[in-house]
């Protein structure tokens, strides 16, 4: 099951960054936006 | 605009096509050229292909595709280079300018045709097709083949590199027509029923001409 | 940003539920897991593809570039899921049949999908004036609508007749067990939301691009 | 389809007017936004200086260019040509109209009558081609023209089947002085029955129109 963890955690840490990256992005548009 | 005057200019363009073909001849040679390089790869290649149906029809149908890829643009990409478009635009409409454009490919793709098919049956010693069902999918091959080409040709030639894209662009929308055609080609040398691909060819053709008209008027608005 | 918010924990969740949580489908074992990434990005491919051909349908009947924005980012965004699509399904194919890409008509239709974006957007690529490339980008992706139904379910087909293929094709109907599909359904949901955001911040970054070009000539432009 | 009323009726009933009629290149260049209205037959100058938008103004007019702004009406003898009918009623020359090199002058236009489909094509060149003393020159391949003779090309296929509007754009470049006076008599003949727009930045040719518009300034007007 070991296996499994693993890519389940891997699966978590690309979504997590995918995430905070579209945030980051986000927040720089608004600010041109205004 | 009366269809009768329709007519008129639609046969005043083709003409003007093949007169201007004639003169410059630039097409017709890369075309044969293409076909004849491509043929003489392919037999060198395959050697005598006699009972092996399917890599004779999908050969047959790339050495088509080759010449076609090669040319059937440049019925267009001629008008941009020598910036004749706005004169032809002033003479007809988009309708009437595709549609002659559309006749010349295809009687172009039909003269490329009688002279590369009988060659390629004799190099690749291909059994005798059954000339219904042949000339039957390569007939409807050849229109569903003109009408993507003309279309897709009308928008690259508009494009940087004119026709260096056109290969690319155009073969998802050749894609439908090649499969259907290779399989109906082999079909036929199998004697098997080639109805369903007939069928096929016909639909997707009528496909292409119905989404041309709609589209051809937005073809040039500058 | 609670929909943000909303949208970070339920693909977390469906991450974890598909690894922890679900069911195997018995035939496939392990390999389920991958299902519920690739059929997802399969999904948003098919989808991109038909908004960013019912935005051109809009730019052609309305000539404001904006729809050519969702046009041009719809089809960007949909090629990257495809890519991801055809990927996770050739390893799926790899881990189930043995090869990368052995034509089954679900993995063609997908890949010819990815011939279709890539055209689209190397003509979008060719062209530099914007109103010219939204105006032939639009009647392509018009063109191509008529050609991705034969693409999707009859050239496959062909390929079938032309390539029988000894492997058994055991993907036919996938028995799924209502928890296999709450997970599965969930990752659908997920990977739209997920590409609605992105398309929504490229658009707007095009926006801002295009008044910030705008700001030195400015014309009041109807509609642009 | 030249009007089969008399002349005179005819000639009354024409109306060319642009309400707001903008257009922007992405490159900067375009036509600020124009409005104004031509009644009847007359010679109307349009002016300004390089890029307002003189050479945009015509191609709108000629239904070869779709405004992203504002909208144009042409009317002739009482009805009103949509933009893509207008080739039919109006005569078009711009620099940038080029012809078949590997056609003669007389093949080139022949196919322009006959696509047009212009009842008595053969007599409409013919006089065409003599009306701007081209009627020696009907063997030759377009290719082998000098600019001044490629000009008289580009007035004879504009003026060919004598359209009631004429949309002239630097009608006088490249011509040698007896060719200019030429075309001024030309003009000075037609403008009694023809409405004619000349774009053009010589004094020369706009000093005796009737009416001015002058493009790329804030204020317009007739000229008082």
């Amino acid at each position: 099951m070991t296996g499994n963890n693993v890519v389940l955690a891997v699966a978590l840490l690309v979504w997590g960054l995918l995430f905070y990256y579209l945030l980051r992005l986000e927040g720089r548009i608004r600010k041109l936006e205004k | 605009m009366s269809a009768s005057r329709s007519a008129r200019a639609i046969w005043a363009i083709l003409r003007k096509e093949c007169r201007s073909e004639w003169r410059t001849r630039y097409g017709l040679n890369a075309a044969l050229l293409f076909a004849l390089t491509s043929l003489t790869a392919v037999s060198f290649a395959a050697g005598r292909l006699g009972d092996r149906s399917d890599l004779l029809a999908a050969f047959l149908w790339i050495v088509l595709l080759f010449a076609s890829l090669a040319s059937l643009s440049h019925t267009f990409v001629r008008e941009v280079e020598g910036q004749t478009l706005p004169m032809l635009r002033r003479v007809a409409s988009p309708t009437e300018i595709v549609a002659g454009k559309l006749l010349f490919n295809l009687l172009f793709l039909v003269v490329i045709e009688l002279l590369t098919i009988p060659l390629f049956l004799l190099l690749m010693a291909a059994p005798a097709p059954q000339w219904g069902a042949f000339l039957g999918v390569l007939g409807l091959g050849s229109l569903a083949l003109a009408l993507a080409s003309t279309l897709i040709g009308a928008l690259i030639a508009q494009t940087r590199g004119r026709g260096a894209l056109f290969a690319g662009v155009s073969f998802p929308l050749l894609l439908p027509v090649l499969a259907a055609a290779v399989n109906g080609t082999r079909a036929q040398w199998q004697n098997l029923p080639v109805a369903s691909e007939l069928r096929l060819l016909a639909a997707y053709g009528a496909a292409l001409l119905a989404v041309s008209v709609l589209l051809v008027d937005h073809l040039w608005e500058e | 940003m609670i929909l943000r918010g909303i949208l970070l924990l339920w693909i977390a969740a469906g991450i974890i539920l598909a690894f922890t949580w679900a069911p195997l489908v018995p035939v496939l074992q392990e390999t389920t897991r991958v299902l519920y990434f690739h059929i997802p990005s399969a999904w948003v491919t098919v989808l991109a593809l038909g908004w960013s051909m019912v935005a051109s349908v809009l730019y052609l009947y309305r000539r404001r570039l904006e729809y050519d924005d969702h046009a041009g980012t719809a089809a960007e965004l949909g090629l990257l899921f495809c890519i991801g699509a055809t990927v996770s399904g050739s390893l799926w194919a790899k881990a189930m049949w043995g090869s990368y890409w052995n034509w089954d008509p679900r993995e063609t239709s997908i890949f010819f999908l990815l011939l279709v974006y890539v055209a689209y957007l190397a003509l979008r690529g060719a062209i530099d004036e914007p109103r010219r490339r939204a105006r032939l980008a639009a009647i392509y992706s018009v063109a191509a609508f008529v050609a991705v139904p034969f693409l999707m379910f009859v050239v496959p087909r062909l390929y079938d007749t032309l390539h029988p293929d000894p492997i058994i094709n055991p993907r036919g109907k996938v028995d799924m067990d209502n928890r296999i599909r709450m997970v599965f359904t969930g990752m659908l949901l997920g990977f739209t939301g997920l590409f609605y955001w992105m398309l929504n911040l490229r658009v707007r970054v095009l926006r801002i691009e295009r008044r910030r070009e705008d700001q030195g000539r400015p014309m009041e432009v109807a509609g642009a | 389809m030249t009007p089969a009323a008399p002349q005179a009726a005819a000639a009354a009933a024409m109306r060319i007017e642009c309400r707001g009629v903008g257009h922007r290149y992405s490159a900067g260049r375009g036509l600020d936004p124009v409005s104004f209205t031509l009644t009847g037959p007359g010679l109307a100058a349009v002016t300004g200086p390089n890029g307002s938008g003189k050479s945009t103004l015509l191609r709108i007019l000629a239904g070869l260019l779709r405004p992203v702004a504002g909208d144009s009406v042409v009317s002739v003898s009482g009805r009103e040509v949509p933009a893509p009918e207008r080739r039919h009623v109006t005569g078009w020359l711009a620099p940038e109209l080029q012809f078949y090199g590997e056609f003669t002058v007389r093949e080139n236009l022949d196919f322009a009558a006959e696509a047009r489909g212009l009842a008595h094509g053969r007599e409409a060149v013919l006089n065409a081609a003599r009306a701007v003393g081209l009627s020696e020159r009907l063997g030759d391949r377009a290719a082998a023209l000098s600019s001044g003779l490629r000009q008289r090309l580009r007035l004879a296929f504009a003026i060919l089947g004598d359209p009631p509007v004429l949309l002239f754009d630097e009608p006088g470049s490249h011509l040698d002085e007896a060719a200019r006076e030429r075309l001024a008599a030309f003009i000075q003949e037609r403008r009694t029955s023809a409405r004619v727009l000349v774009a053009t930045n010589d004094s020369r040719e706009w000093s005796l129109a009737d009416e001015r518009i002058t493009l790329g300034t804030r204020d317009l007007g007739d000229p008082s």
